[in-house]
């Protein structure tokens, strides 16, 4: 049976993020009614840049907030949206006049939130602008009236990139702009071993023979398209990395970032070791790995699993990512 | 018979909703179960329940009440339908406020607005499966009354037969947004929720002229 | 059935630290044969602060390599001991001249080679000096000549301390005895609700029903002394808690650093709710949480289980916990 | 017979133990198993397999080749006696370097201070049940030969009989340090493998002096 450390399920995000905001009162402050992260000192004439989205993707995305990334973070209950209301508190707490940038991971119900707030906001002279982050590969389809890819860890890029250009004065159009160009330059496979469980719930969201691996995961504990031969590391890495280049188009001479991401129960020894193995792939067909962030990000609960996301990096976005950042989970 | 919808008949409207979608709880939930994941009828109960909570004792206008739900939902509704609602109830607010008193034209506006949020929102069209194919023919027969002269009385009876009217036709039509894109015909044979509860908002309204006529309660 | 990304289970480990050193080769270099991990830029004219043990904890020590913190660590297999030889060459390969302090966990086998070391470094002269980390509550016996209190995630605080103390000047007898102070204010106690499988094993070290917790659990998938029930979190904190109190002698007006610390598939959501009853339990009894760590720093491969540490903290002690630090795992 | 130990004897006496320990393997293996984790014989061979590749071709003292064996041990042998051997054989080695041979005084010399040395390092003392249990008779009997004026030749037979009835009394010892404390009295009855391994260094090093008697090989 799986089992966690909680009390009532209905409370874990709320005494979770009480806990938060204790551990750190130097970065940040919880809003409790409505449910909302701020900087603990808000930032001052800069776009506002905001991001949010269900909870159990921890650290992502309150642990983001801070100087040099997010000036608000909004999280919903495990795996569902924030309402817009929420959303709407949070850019009106985080505006400092410029607008408000929102960070959305391609999900309907964040989609529709997200949305929803805009309008809000609008009405009451608040600009803002949506940068909506589709980097799955695993759900891209050919339908233009469907859902399209969703949106996994590529956020982070999206965020950091973001985040040190507000810092520097960059208007709402130029952070639209800019953060499209990084999601349409990243593209992500996610992979799993075990599914998560939902705190308070014994089964995980869906259980795998020994031999077979879930390819193409998505992190809401919902299943992939395609399950797969359980394998060595080494075969599993081509697998992954090869239909990201395709996608991306990517060739000798170019430069990325690379995300080698837990997906909440992956022990660091083996993302280390996943992550060397995807850059000797990428440096022998002459793609450089400029910068790299290995660890657990963008989490689904207690999921044994990775995803491995390339993010086409340029000189602009070079100097963004390496930009200083002081978060709870990121700092530098 | 009211000819004008008062601060009062609002409230009413709003509550008589509420009362409505109380008693169709559970069919409401078991329809969502057949073409969706069977929280609907929950989600508003629960959403309405809250609402209710926090209606104005003493509405200074039509579109107090229907702030009231507006802004509950959009705070705490979750799923699809939660904040699409909340976007729907708000284009009423906005119509009913700062005016004493919202005509049939007042009401058709706001069926017609709410008409272009939703589907500015959601992109669902007439024929998806949705509310949508409740609201368009309440918020085009709300536009036709208007324009023919028809009483308050009149023009709402007609919009909520329409909105009923158009919930009973999805029965027969494939899902194309939402979840119950994903069941395929599986759900044929019953009307979409979503568009039920569009149906019981429009009686809500008619009655709330008719039954509370002096609009005091 | 447990599985993981890995290769052949013997290379995980240096597969692991072939990756880690490729995503952060501003702050380490790794040095395979002897395996040993150093500063990218090696400190000058300091003492150096070396830290090792198995791996399978990390992020530790690996992790907290870096400007402020550790110059060295020294990876032994999964939850074996680092050789004499490889503390001796990464000890080596630190010294500025000024000596070496090597902080260890109390095991048989790390204190062995820890010990060996330094008298291999006193034959060739150079200075090295042991702080013994000892603050595993559960493994407190009155046997003079037991093993001891086991070293757990106490070991942070005493890196992060005596590192930035290090680079502050101190010299190797101050090292020590401030090393030592903080060893003797910590106490730490450690649950599991599942334990950690070895890499390539299919079997978890131990099975626990469903109704059970392990308290006062290990780090190396050793079984604990006793089982307890299991239960919602507010039920487990005083549990763990009040032990750590009563063994500090701890009361109001005393200021304590707290780690609550995943021990490898606990999600931030279990630790930050834990966090945040842990420290209103002890604000109830008028003790100060000063400072605060709550992330997986101390990982059991991939147990589900946290632990609470309790470290008595005076000026001195905040001073230089809050120092600068610039690690993989640790920047501030 | 040689009366001091060149290189040459020095190499054959490590050649000679990691022959013995290596027939001894699946023995000594059991006999960790019964008192132990069962992983000694392996970790042994393992240890001076490697040590053996390390061997100098032509050590320039008789320190070279303990050292060469201190070595490996103490960069690659796990588990607790790896480690200490690593040491034990450092002290032979120390009283081995910058000399072209050793006599026996030296021989007893590194192995009093090897007996230290693994007392600092384990704590343990004669009768806890570990290789201490050889290594005390042995370095006592050394020194004993020493002040007797014994021959090289006698005082290492002596020794190598010494440290084997210290191996075989551990049968009848309870474990005080180490995994063995864990397994009680099951361990009774059976030597000690470290114990054991001890007495097989002793038997090498008398060997080298007499069937290479002229330190040749
Ligand atoms: N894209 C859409 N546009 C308008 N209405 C929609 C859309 N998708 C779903 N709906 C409505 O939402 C109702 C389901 O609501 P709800 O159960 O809250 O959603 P879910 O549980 O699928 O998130 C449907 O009956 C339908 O009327
Ligand atoms: N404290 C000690 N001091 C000296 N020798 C010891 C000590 N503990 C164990 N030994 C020796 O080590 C041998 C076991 O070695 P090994 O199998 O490598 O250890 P383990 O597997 O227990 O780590 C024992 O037979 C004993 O002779
Ligand atoms: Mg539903
Ligand atoms: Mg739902
Ligand atoms: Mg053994
Ligand atoms: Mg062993």
């Amino acid at each position: 049976m799986r089992r966690q450390f909680v009390n009532d399920p209905e409370d874990v995000v709320p005494e979770a993020l009480e806990g938060f905001a204790a551990a750190w009162p130097r970065h940040v402050r919880w809003n409790r009614e409505p449910s909302y992260v701020l900087r603990a000192e808000p930032a001052s004439d800069k776009v506002a840049v905001l991001s949010g989205g269900g909870s159990g993707h921890e650290p992502l995305h309150v642990g983001f907030v801070g100087r040099g990334m997010l000036d608000a973070a909004v999280p919903g209950a495990v795996f569902a949206s924030p309402t817009a209301m929420q959303i709407r508190a949070a850019s009106l707490a985080a505006d400092t006049g410029r607008g408000v940038l929102h960070v959305v991971k391609n999900y309907t119900g964040d989609v529709l939130n997200f949305r929803i707030a805009g309008e809000l906001l609008s009405d009451e002279g608040v600009r803002s602008d949506i940068v909506l982050v589709d980097d799955d590969l695993a759900t891209d389809t050919d339908d233009p009236d469907g859902p399209g890819r969703r949106g996994t860890a590529a956020v982070v890029a999206v965020e950091k990139v973001c985040g040190a250009a507000a810092e520097r004065g960059a208007d709402l159009s130029e952070l639209v702009e800019l953060g499209r160009r990084v999601v349409s330059g990243s593209r992500t496979l996610s992979v799993a071993l075990a599914a998560g469980a939902h705190p308070g719930q014994s089964r995980p969201s869906f259980e795998l023979p020994d031999d077979r691996i879930e390819f193409g995961v998505g992190i809401h504990g919902e299943r992939a398209r395609e399950r797969r031969a359980f394998g060595p590391r080494r075969a599993l890495v081509p697998d992954m990395a090869a239909p990201l280049l395709r996608d991306l188009d990517l060739g000798r001479g170019d430069r990325l970032a690379v995300i080698v991401n837990g997906l909440g129960a992956t022990h660091d020894l083996e993302l280390y070791g996943l992550f060397g193995e995807v850059k000797a792939l990428l440096e022998d067909v002459g793609i450089s790995v400029a910068r790299s962030l290995v660890g657990s990000y963008v989490t689904s609960l207690d999921m044994a699993g990775c995803s491995v996301t390339l993010v086409r990096a340029d000189d602009e976005f070079l100097d963004l990512w390496d930009a200083p950042v002081s978060t709870p989970a990121l700092t530098w | 018979m009211a000819d004008q919808i008062s601060p009062a008949h609002a409230d009413l409207w709003v509550r008589g909703f509420a009362a409505a979608i109380n008693d169709a709880d559970d069919h409401l939930t078991d329809l969502d179960r057949r073409s969706g994941d069977g929280d609907f009828g929950t989600n508003m109960v629960t959403g309405l329940r809250r609402a209710l909570a926090a209606l104005p004792e003493h509405p200074d206008s039509p579109g107090a009440p229907f702030q009231a739900l507006s802004d509950t939902f959009l705070s705490h509704s979750g799923g699809t339908s939660g904040p699409l609602f909340g976007m729907w109830f708000r284009d009423f607010a906005k119509a009913g406020h700062g005016t004493p008193a919202l005509t049939l034209a007042g009401v058709a506006e706001a069926a017609d607005r709410g008409w272009a949020t939703v589907t500015r929102l959601g992109s669902a069209k007439v024929g998806d499966r949705t509310m949508v194919d409740a609201i368009a023919p309440a918020a085009e027969s709300l536009g036709r009354s208007t324009a023919e002269g028809l009483s308050l009385e009149e023009g709402l009876r007609a919009a909520a037969e329409a909105a009923e009217a158009g919930a009973q036709g999805t029965s027969e039509l494939l899902g194309r947004k939402g979840r119950t894109s994903y069941v395929g015909d599986a759900a044929l044979g019953a009307p979409d929720p979503g568009a039920v509860a569009i149906g019981l908002f429009f009686r809500a309204a008619h009655a709330s002229v008719t039954d509370g006529a002096d609009g005091t309660r």
